[in-house]
Formats: structure tokens, C-alpha cells, sequence
């Protein structure tokens, strides 16, 4: 019982603070509705018990992205983009979008409540309530013996990235 | 109703556990407050609080009613909104920080949580917000560039500290907090002892991290005021204050269990040293024997009961602590009641290095700092990583004993720090000779 | 038991100062130990044709009152030690190098003065500093004797490293007439010339920022001036912003 | 209207990451500016590109005053100049008014004169060196600092009854004779000295983080110096080996055997080692004094009324911060004409704005410390 209900509140924060984030007119505001919103989601992952996955969530999205969201919301001077009028015009564009991808997804949710052609893929099991053996080992099992090659290529690959960007941000002292 | 209870059942000792915290911190970060302040004075020569209470005991609970009285000023410009849950993000990190962390075999709020040491480090990280929002909130130029200060310095410690206990956690090969301290339990030996320099590394990063003796720039008095809390007063400021002091208090906690044996008793397996476990009991006799002799040198009456009664108290600590040696029922509590009580000793050691630290050291510069940082901690710690993996490796494939093995790395990753410092201060050199003919052939300027 | 200065000898040698022996005014025994800076000219004696108080062509300068003793001061009084006028190599070199531009030098209790020309200040300046050796300004200040006509006396003490003597050099100036200032020379005297300007009103041509160091900027007046008076200015400001009388 | 708040800082012209400067007023009311001291600093992100110190707060117009008093009531202003060392400003005023009247103080009172400015050099430097430390972090030197100070303090206390503003001197001489355990007290005083200033430099001298936060921090070169018009501990840490006690020696200073410290580089720790060694010999000073303090009398044959004959005389001594000059003017009455105080902090004060730039805002506060000033004499 009280696993519905932490689920539905977690649901329903992620969801309300990401309408927030959108609609907030300072920038700051709208970063700590986002961080909310990852720390919701942080939140199931945790009731699928999955802790490693809530504890990267955590550390990887909150403690790390957003805390340079933030700091380059505090560093970039803000009055400029707050003048520039909001995207009017996009306001069409936007409904035809928005009606297209509701449609499409209603579509899909009541073709597998009855499609049986489709079952096997969008069939999501129910959250398993048997408690999952710790993942942490498995999880860094996967990483680092069956996919240590990509998983080397991936650092390489962000550690160009690293010296590109401290390269480029070097003051000419 | 029964499925209730029912449901209950299994949540009902950690939320009790929550409960002793959240409750107890708050006093436990003005006692710390207390003694800092009392150990401070006994460095320099004076007495330090000694008016409320005997010997200034009761001075927190002034201090504290005091910030509660004072008036809450929010500067007009503020951001209302921030300005009110900054400092609650700062003091939540702290607190949610201590569910993970193991106070005795059986006190710990979040049972078997298979993540522990990572969720310790991962929720304190959230911390930074509460400093970074509260900065920017208060919408005064001092207050920010503390704030991007403080930020900066925490974000670059942590890594250090990271890094440090990665090579905690390769000795312990588990990241459960119980795990670690049923590891140094078996092989007998700290952490410490193995990885002495990942525990210095995270001594000093674990001081930076939490603002604090030389690295306590970003609130600096005699540069930018109070750096990120400047704004912020009476009960507002008092919660930054116990997320510092609870942040220290995780700190702590974290370096006792992953170098300093948890609750261990210090050599727990050896049989001769049994007198070690009557040494709690004993030196809470002598406490509260020191309180009784006091209790005539006491200027007013009602001082005189109050530390008759702190003296009971103690009598009473040192009887549960005596009761699983002598009482029979009592026994298989002792592993509970001791572990408690050595797992606070060694917090309050590692806390009294801070304090130590605090009142001899003069304080960094920034930029010395963060080159402290980047430079030679995080460096060196990388290092004690690789060569403790190597000496691990060699220990179980090459069956190594491990004691030449660690020693060996040990000495490595002390040749590369020596190294680094060495070309630390060639480089420190040459910027002063750089600094140096760039200011001669500099014109005597006008001085305006 | 009045201090009889002749038989209490200290034990050094006369290297500290004795007191000095009173002699009349006028031409003071040679092996005088001068008081602490050492006899700023090298040569001993002033030249014995000092012809007695007549006093050369320097202007009434300093001693506005009868250049002769004043009123006979009591008895046990020590002697006064009036202005003598001073003739040594260094105004020997002053005076062929700028002529007029020295004008007058005498030595006021065994410290040398020069007054210089006001326009030719920076040169003299110059000169003292490379040539004569003078490289430390100690102080740059300015004295108001609002009954000569050119009432402002700006006086600098310098002090040389190399003979580790004092000298020092004024300048007469009158009401609205600037002084080259020296900052070019000694960079200290930036802050000095400003409080000067601060204090007295004297305007420094080639200053680099001259505004007012002590005072607020929008102060009237230069409080160090003889004529400077505080009561009618607070009556002034009373009247005029509390619109009552001032009491004083 | 755009939200004002998220505007970032009204107060702030550019943003802080545009390369053009941001201007940041540190004091009057800064913990750290040893008085009211306003300094106006550009700084280009965290170095400081020029500076401007705006003084005058702490302006009582003394000179003014000095000129509807008379000699004698003059004196107790001048302890109120320099208020940290106002034994030695006393000492200058006397000995420049003696200077004028060509009287000379007895040489007993000369030797007391000299013991007191001395102990009051030891105080100045002690208070110097734990304002100091403070400001760079080190909280503890302060206490033990004060723990000296207090004993030199007392020592004055008993001799002329006043442990800040003493007006211990007077034209002449002295007005009381030396109270009778006064070299009993200076002994003990200069023995147990020796060991705590030990004590002091055990915290700072070697410190790693110290010799980090002074080492290479606003430097002045000898040239610089000269120039500047610096003097004192400034000026002999630049390399200049100049003292006004060695040079001119006034009081009894010509008896006594001292050397005078002198650094090679210019920068704050130099100038934090020439201070600490001064120290010392003022200590050699005191106790080389209270060996044989002369009988004698202790004032010279000077009358009630002082009227010292018209003319002018400028006399200088090596206070704590430098030299302190005074230049009397009289006209014959009973009142100086003029009195023009060379105030040192003032002056080393000036090269604050050439020793600052290049620097963090964090050895602004360093520089500060390391100049030693003192408001009261600065704004007098």
C-alpha cells in the first residue's frame, strides 16, 4: 500500500515540476523545478530498488549537471534574453505539434490494451515486487568485462571533449 | 487497522533511529560548537564561555534561543522564494546524509542499503545548492562571489575525496557501510593502516569540502564579509551553521568507517587486550568524578545542582556502558552500546583535528587553493588508486603478501607526490621572477 | 640648583649633544656640538664677518618681529637662538648655479634654509635631488602669514641619504599665484601637495589629480588659513538651511 | 518592466564575465582597515588593476587646533594622533619644542624617555603583528600578542597612570620621576620576552601557508621606496639601511648598542621579519638601558610660561610606523604659529596603490596589514 502510494506522489511531482520548469519566468526557478523533478524520478528508480540507478541519478544529474546549470544561469547575465519578446509566432506551430504527438501516443495505449498482434512488444510487466538481487555488481559486471570496449572508447571520446573545451575557455592570460 | 500495524512493522526502528537524529543533531552541532569554541580559547591562552551554565554548558541553548529571537532581515531585492529554501536544501543534504551511516552494529536508519558510502557522498553533493542559491537569492555582489567561491572550492574537493575513497572501497570490496566495517573486522586491521595516505587526502579534502579552518575562504571575515551568508540572519543563518557543522559531523562519520574501523573497539581481535572494554566506563567515571569535585568551586547554587546533575548523568552513561561486561541479560547488547560510543570517539578525534587545524593555520588564497586542489591532491590520489589496485592485483593473482605489496605502492605514490610538490614550487618560482621583472621595467606609476 | 651646563660633562664623548655653551648673540663658538643632525654645512664657522645682527638683504621672512633679541626674556632662560645667516659651499653652488634664483639662506637653530624662486622651483628641485644628493622628500607643507604681501610660504624638508643632512627649501607664493609642483621629482609629495592644496588653497601646476585628500569634496574654504573662520560659516549654514539664528 | 531582480546586480555596471573592470568599495567600516579606511578597487575578475584610498574620516584638523593652544596643551593632543605608539608621538613633540626653546632634557630623563618609547615600539609591533595575522587567517597570534601588550601596558599605567593616550612627557623632561620597581618590572618584562617572541615566530615564521600568503605579496623596491617618500619598517625591508635612532640619535639612543634590521626583497614577509627582529632590539635596548639609569634631575631649567624665541626648527624620530617629523613655527607668543605633523602611515599609505596591483583582492588585505598604518594619523 505504501508503495502506491510513494509511486503516485513521485509520479505526480515529476510531472507538476516539470510543467513548472517551462513555465517559470526566472531561470533559477525553473532550474530548481528541474531538480526536483530528477530527484522524483530518482525517486522511483528507488522503488524499483534499483539503488545504484537512484544514486547515479542523483549524483550524475543533480549533483553534477545541474550544478553547472545553475552556475551558468548565476554567470551569464540574464536582462538581455528577459527583453526579447516570446516565440508569438511559434504558438501555431507548437498546437499542431502537440495535437500530433497526443494523438499518436493515445493511439498506442489503446492498441495495447486490446491489440493482441502487439502484446509481446508493448507489453510492460507489472514493477516486479520480489526484491532484485544487488544490481551494482551486475551493473558494473555489464560495464566493465562485456562492454569494456565501448566503455574506453566513450572515456577517449570525453576526455577530447574535456581538453577541447578547457582549451578553448583558456583566457589569453 | 491490523494491516496498518501490520504494514508498519518493519519501519517502525528506523523512523525511531530518524527520529534520535534529527533531534540530536541540532544539540550535538552546538556542543561541537561549545568546544570548539572552549578548545579555541585553551590554544590562546583564555577561558572561553564561562558565563552561562558551569563552565559555559549551557551556552548553545543560549546561542540557540538567541537565533531564534533574532529578527529574520531579507533584503528587499531578494528573491523571496529562494531566499526561504536555500538554506533548507543546505541542512536536508546533511541531515539525509546521516540515514546511510552506521552509528553502532545496530543503529542505522537505512537498514541494508546495498549503495551506502555512494548515497553518503552522492546527497551531501546536493549541499552545494543550498550555498550556490542562497548566494545568488540574497542579490548582493559579496554574497555572490562567495557563494561561486564556495562552489568551486567544493566541486574541486570532491573529487579528491572521491577518488580517496575509491581506494577506501578497494580494500573493502563492498559499498554497504556494514560491509566495510565486517571487512576491517575480519582482516583484523583499519583501513587507515593499509591506505594511510587516502586518508590523509581525504582529511584535507574532507576539511575543504566542509569550509572549513584553512580552506574557510568563501566566508573569509576579512574579505567579502560572510561570503554566501552575509544576507541571511538569526534563524535562517543558524540553519546554514548546522548544515556546516552536521556536514562535518557526516565527514567525519564516513572517514571512522571506511578508515577508522566503524564501531570497532581499536584491535578488536586481539584477545590479551581485553581491558579495552571497560575503557568507555572508566572514563566516563572519571567525567563525572571531575564534575563532583567542581561542584563547591561553582559561584551560584543553581550552577552548583546543574553540574551535580551532569555528574549523575555520566554516572548513569557509565553504568549502561558497564552493564553488558558484569550484567548477564545485558551481554548481547554490548556489541550495540560500545560500538556506539567508540564510533563517537573517533568522530570527535577526526572533528578535534579540524578544530586543531582551524586555530594554528592562516587561510589560504583562492587561487593557492584550488592549484592545492587540482595540482597535487587530486593527482596524488589518482595515483594511490592505480597503486593500490596494482597491489590488490598482485595480492590475490600473485598471492603477494599483502603487506609488501601496499608498502611498496604506498612508496610510490609517495615518490610522485614528492614530485609534484617540487615542480609546484619550480613553477611558484618562476611566476615570482615572471612577476618579478614585469613589475621593474614597469614606469613608476602615479599613485592616484 | 639651577643645571650649571658647564662641568656636567655626559660620559661619551661631546658626540651627543652638550648643551650648547651660551655665548652672546651672534658669532657661536666653532666646536659647538650641534644639536643632533650634524652642522648641515661641512665648513665649521659661519665666516667671522657675521657683522653682528644686521640682517642681509632677506626679507622680514620668518622673524617678523625686530630682528634683535625680542623683549629680554627671564633671566634664567636659556639664550634665544635668532636666525643666522648662513653662507656655505652648498649656497656657494646654489648661487652660481641659479643666481637670483636663491633668495636669501641662513640657518635657523643649525638647520639650513633656502628660499628659492617660486617659478624656478622644479628646476632647483631637480637639481637638489640629482646634484646635491637630497633624494628623500620627508615632508612637503605650507605656512600662512597673511600680513606679507605674498603670504604663503611653501616649505620642503628633504633629507640626503648620502651626507645625512637635512635641508630645507621655501617657496613664497601669494594668494592666487601656483606653485610648479615637485610629484615629477619625489612621487611622494602627490599626497602632500594635495593636502596642501586642501589645507591652504595653493593651486600645483602639473599635479596629476589634485582634489581635496582630507576634507570632503564639496567643503568650502581651507581650514589651515589664518583667515579661515569656522563661526561665520556655521552662522551662515545655520541661517541658511535651519533659518534661525546660530547661538554662538 | 523586465523583473528588476533577475536583472543580476544593479550595482554592478558589467557583467562579471565581460572582460571591463568592476568596481568594489572595501571599508570605511571593513573589519579589516584598521580604522576608516575606504579603498576603491578596479578589478579585472579577481585581480585588482588600480586602487584608490579615500581618507579624511577620521580628520579632527589637529594643526588647526595646535594653533589657539599653548606648547604645554598641545601635548596630550598628539598622543591622540597615532594613538597605538602616543609615547613615542609625545617623545617627538617634546623634543622638538626643547629644539625650539635650545634647552636639552637631562639625561636621566632622556634614559627614561628612551626605555618608554621603546617598551611603547615593542607594543606597537606586537598590536601590528596580530592585526596582521588576523587578517590573513591565523587566529591565535592575536592573543598571545595581546597577552605582551597588556604587560607593557601596565608598565606605562604605573608610570604616568594612562595605558593608551599617556602625555607621559613633558616639555623639558619628565614630570614624574620613575616609580621605584619600574626597572624591576622592564626586566622581568624583557626576560620572559625573549622566549614568547620565539613562540610567535614558531606559528608564523616557517608556516607553509604564511610564507604562501606574504612571500612575493606587494612588493617596493628600494628605489620605489625612496622615492614614495617610506620610511621605517617599509623602507629598511626594501633593502634601505636607514634609522633615524642610528642616523640622527635623539634621547639617549647614542648610548646604546642595537642593530638595525634590513630585508633584501621588499615584500610582506620581509617587512614582517624586519619587524619582528626590531622587536628584539628594543628588547637589547631596554634592558642594556636598565642597567644604570643616571641620577640626576629629571627636568631641565624650562619656566611656567614657554615662549620660545620666533624662528623654525623641524625635528624627526623613528617612531613605530617611520619617521615622524614635527616642524614648529613660532612667533615669539606664547602659541605656535604653526605645528606641521609628517605623518608616516599617511605616507607609506601613498604606496599602497603601486604595491597592490597585479594582486588578488584577498592581499589587499595582506598590503593593508603589512603597512602598518594607523587612521588617527593618517586623517590627524
Amino acid at each position: 500500500m505504501l508503495d502506491k502510494a510513494l509511486f503516485y506522489f513521485f509520479g505526480s511531482l515529476a510531472i507538476v515540476s516539470a510543467i513548472l520548469v517551462v513555465t517559470r519566468r526566472s531561470a533559477v526557478h525553473s532550474a530548481i523545478f528541474l531538480i526536483t523533478a530528477l530527484l522524483a524520478t530518482a525517486g522511483i528508480f528507488l522503488q524499483l530498488h534499483a539503488e545504484f540507478l537512484f544514486i547515479v541519478q542523483i549524483i550524475l544529474y543533480a549533483g553534477g549537471i545541474m550544478v553547472l546549470f545553475v552556475f551558468v544561469i548565476m554567470l551569464v547575465n540574464l536582462d538581455v534574453m528577459l527583453h526579447q519578446v516570446r516565440f508569438t509566432r511559434q504558438k501555431w506551430v507548437a498546437l499542431v505539434l502537440a495535437v500530433s504527438l497526443g494523438s499518436f501516443a493515445a493511439f498506442w495505449i489503446y492498441r495495447s490494451g486490446h491489440g493482441v498482434a502487439l502484446k509481446s512488444v508493448l507489453n510492460i510487466p507489472a514493477a516486479p515486487t520480489t526484491r532484485l538481487e544487488p544490481n551494482t555488481e551486475m551493473i558494473s559486471q555489464g560495464l566493465f568485462h562485456d562492454y569494456i570496449l565501448p566503455f574506453e572508447l566513450a572515456s577517449i571520446l570525453l576526455l577530447v571533449a574535456m581538453i577541447g573545451a578547457v582549451v578553448m575557455a583558456k583566457k589569453k592570460v | 487497522m491490523h494491516g496498518f500495524i501490520e504494514f508498519f512493522r518493519p519501519h517502525v526502528l528506523p523512523l525511531i533511529y530518524a527520529l534520535v537524529i534529527v533531534a540530536v543533531l541540532p544539540l550535538l552541532a552546538g556542543y561541537i560548537v561549545l568546544v570548539e569554541r572552549k578548545v579555541m580559547a585553551d590554544m590562546q591562552a583564555r577561558l572561553g564561555p564561562m558565563r552561562v551554565g558551569p563552565h559555559g554548558l549551557l551556552q548553545p541553548i543560549a546561542d540557540a534561543l538567541k537565533l531564534l529571537i533574532k529578527e529574520d532581515i531579507i533584503p528587499e531585492m531578494a528573491d523571496q522564494w529562494i531566499f526561504w529554501i536555500a538554506p533548507l536544501i543546505s541542512v536536508t543534504a546533511a541531515m539525509l546524509s546521516m540515514a546511510a551511516l552506521a552509528f553502532g552494529p545496530a543503529f542505522q536508519v537505512a537498514r541494508d542499503i546495498n549503495v551506502g558510502i555512494l548515497f553518503v557522498v552522492g546527497v551531501s553533493a546536493l549541499g552545494i545548492f543550498g550555498i550556490v542559491l542562497g548566494g545568488w537569492a540574497s542579490n548582493s555582489h559579496y554574497s555572490l562571489l562567495g557563494a561561486l567561491r564556495s562552489a568551486a572550492q567544493l566541486v574541486s574537493y570532491e573529487t579528491a575525496a572521491g577518488m580517496a575513497l575509491v581506494s577506501g572501497l578497494l580494500l573493502a570490496r563492498t559499498l554497504s557501510i556494514r560491509g566495510i566495517v565486517e571487512m576491517q573486522h575480519a582482516q583484523g586491521v583499519w583501513f587507515v593502516f593499509l591506505t594511510p595516505i587516502a586518508f590523509f587526502i581525504y582529511l584535507v579534502a574532507s576539511i575543504a569540502e566542509t569550509n572549513r579552518a584553512p580552506f574557510d575562504l568563501p566566508e573569509a571575515e576579512s574579505e567579502l564579509v560572510a561570503g554566501y551568508m552575509t544576507e541571511f540572519s538569526g534563524f535562517r543563518w543558524s540553519l546554514y551553521f548546522l548544515a556546516e557543522y552536521a556536514n562535518m559531523v557526516v565527514v567525519a562519520s564516513v572517514a571512522t568507517t571506511l578508515f577508522l574501523g566503524g564501531w570497532l573497539r581499536p584491535f578488536p581481535n586481539v584477545a590479551w587486550l581485553w581491558p579495552l572494554d571497560h575503557v568507555p566506563a572508566l572514563l566516563m567515571l572519571l567525567i563525572a568524578g571531575y564534575c563532583f569535585i567542581r561542584i563547591p568551586k561553582q559561584p551560584v547554587r543553581i550552577q552548583q545542582q546543574f553540574i551535580a546533575v551532569v555528574g549523575l548523568l555520566c554516572l548513569l552513561v557509565a553504568a549502561v556502558l558497564a552493564a553488558p561486561l558484569f550484567v548477564g541479560p545485558a551481554r548481547p547488547f554490548m556489541a550495540a552500546i560500545h560500538g556506539g560510543f567508540w564510533f563517537m570517539a573517533k568522530v570527535f578525534f577526526y572533528i578535534y583535528i579540524f578544530m586543531w587545524l582551524r586555530f594554528t593555520l592562516p587561510r589560504y588564497r583562492f587561487d593557492q587553493l584550488m592549484k592545492l586542489g587540482w595540482h597535487f591532491l587530486i593527482p596524488v590520489s589518482v595515483v594511490n588508486v592505480m597503486g593500490l589496485g596494482l597491489a590488490l592485483a598482485l595480492h590475490w593473482e600473485k598471492q603477494w603478501g599483502l603487506a609488501p605489496a601496499l608498502s611498496l605502492t604506498t612508496a610510490a605514490t609517495l615518490a610522485v607526490a614528492l614530485w609534484l610538490l617540487w615542480a609546484q614550487r619550480e613553477r611558484d618560482r618562476s611566476d615570482m621572477e615572471a612577476q618579478e621583472e614585469r613589475r621593474s621595467q614597469g614606469s613608476t606609476v602615479h599613485a592616484r | 640648583m639651577a643645571d650649571d651646563p658647564q662641568e656636567k660633562q655626559p660620559p661619551k664623548p661631546p658626540a651627543s649633544e652638550t648643551p650648547a655653551v651660551s655665548t652672546p648673540q651672534g658669532e657661536p663658538k666653532p666646536p659647538v656640538a650641534t644639536v643632533p643632525p650634524k652642522t648641515v654645512a661641512p665648513a665649521a664657522a659661519p665666516p667671522p664677518s657675521s657683522s653682528g645682527p644686521a640682517s642681509p638683504t632677506k626679507p622680514a621672512a620668518p622673524a617678523t618681529g625686530a630682528p634683535a633679541k625680542p623683549a629680554a626674556p627671564p633671566p634664567p632662560k636659556p639664550p634665544a637662538v635668532a636666525p643666522v645667516p648662513l653662507d656655505n659651499e652648498l649656497v656657494k653652488r646654489y648661487r652660481t648655479r641659479f643666481a637670483d634664483g636663491l633668495r636669501a639662506a641662513w640657518e635657523d637653530r643649525k638647520q639650513a634654509i633656502l628660499v628659492v624662486e617660486r617659478g624656478r622651483l622644479e628646476e632647483i628641485a631637480k637639481f637638489t635631488r640629482d646634484d646635491e644628493k637630497f633624494d628623500f622628500l620627508s615632508d612637503l607643507t605650507a605656512v600662512d602669514w597673511p600680513k606679507r604681501e605674498r603670504r604663503f610660504d611653501v616649505v620642503l624638508n628633504l633629507y640626503s641619504f648620502a651626507h645625512n643632512t637635512r635641508l630645507r627649501l621655501k617657496v613664497h607664493a601669494g594668494e592666487n599665484e601656483s606653485v610648479p609642483s615637485v610629484s615629477g621629482v619625489w612621487s611622494t609629495a602627490n599626497w602632500l601637495e594635495r593636502e596642501v592644496y586642501d589645507m591652504f588653497g595653493i593651486r600645483f601646476e602639473g599635479h596629476p589629480n589634485l582634489t581635496r585628500i582630507l576634507m570632503p569634496e564639496e567643503w568650502q574654504g581651507h581650514p589651515l588659513r589664518k583667515d579661515y573662520d569656522i563661526l561665520t560659516q556655521d552662522t551662515a549654514w545655520v541661517r541658511e538651511n535651519l533659518g534661525i539664528e546660530s547661538g554662538q | 518592466m523586465p523583473d528588476a531582480r533577475t536583472s543580476a546586480f544593479p550595482n554592478v555596471e558589467t557583467s562579471i564575465l565581460g572582460a571591463d573592470e568592476i568596481i568594489i568599495n572595501m571599508g570605511p567600516q571593513h573589519p579589516s582597515t584598521h580604522g576608516v579606511l575606504r579603498v576603491k578597487l578596479k578589478l579585472d575578475g579577481e585581480r585588482v588593476t588600480g586602487s584608490e584610498c579615500i581618507i579624511g574620516y577620521l580628520h579632527r584638523g589637529v594643526e588647526k587646533i595646535a594653533e589657539h593652544r599653548t606648547y604645554q596643551q598641545f601635548a596630550p593632543y598628539v598622543d591622540r594622533m597615532d594613538y597605538v605608539a602616543a609615547v613615542s608621538n609625545g617623545l617627538g613633540y617634546c623634543e622638538a619644542v626643547e629644539k625650539l626653546l635650545n634647552v636639552e632634557a637631562p639625561l636621566r630623563a632622556r634614559v627614561i624617555r628612551t626605555i618608554l618609547t621603546e617598551l611603547q615600539r615593542i607594543a606597537s609591533h606586537l598590536l601590528w603583528l596580530g592585526t596582521h595575522a588576523l587578517d590573513i587567517g591565523a587566529l591565535t597570534p592575536l592573543f598571545y600578542c595581546f597577552r605582551e601588550r597588556e604587560e607593557i601596558l601596565k608598565i606605562l599605567e604605573k608610570y604616568c597612570g594612562a595605558r593608551l593616550t599617556t602625555h607621559a612627557f613633558r616639555i623639558g623632561g619628565l614630570q614624574y620621576e620613575a616609580y621605584d620597581t619600574l626597572e624591576h618590572d622592564v626586566e622581568r618584562f624583557c626576560k620572559d620576552f625573549a622566549s614568547k617572541i620565539e613562540e610567535y615566530g614558531t606559528l608564523l615564521t616557517e608556516n607553509r601557508i604564511w610564507l604562501g600568503r606574504t612571500k612575493g605579496i606587494g612588493v617596493l623596491s628600494a628605489k620605489d621606496a625612496i622615492d614614495m617618500g617610506a620610511s621605517g619598517p617599509v623602507l629598511r625591508a626594501s633593502g634601505v639601511k636607514w634609522d633615524i635612532r642610528k642616523a640622527a640619535p635623539y634621547a639617549a639612543y647614542d648610548q646604546y648598542k642595537f642593530e638595525i634590521p634590513v630585508g633584501k626583497n621588499g615584500d610582506t614577509y620581509d617587512r614582517y621579519v624586519v619587524r619582528m627582529e626590531e622587536m628584539r632590539q628594543s628588547r637589547l635596548i631596554c634592558l642594556q638601558a636598565i642597567e644604570n639609569i643616571p641620577t640626576g634631575p629629571i627636568m631641565a631649567k624650562v619656566g611656567k610660561v614657554l615662549k620660545p624665541p620666533p624662528g623654525e626648527v623641524y625635528h624627526a624620530i623613528e617612531a613605530p610606523k617611520g619617521e615622524l617629523g614635527y616642524y614648529l613655527v613660532s612667533d615669539g607668543t606664547v602659541q605656535p604659529y604653526r605645528v606641521r605633523i609628517r605623518p608616516p602611515s599617511f605616507v607609506n599609505l601613498q604606496a599602497f596603490d603601486k604595491m597592490v596591483r597585479g594582486h588578488m583582492v584577498a592581499d589587499v588585505v595582506a598590503i593593508i596589514g603589512t603597512l602598518d598604518i594607523v587612521l588617527g594619523e593618517v586623517d590627524r
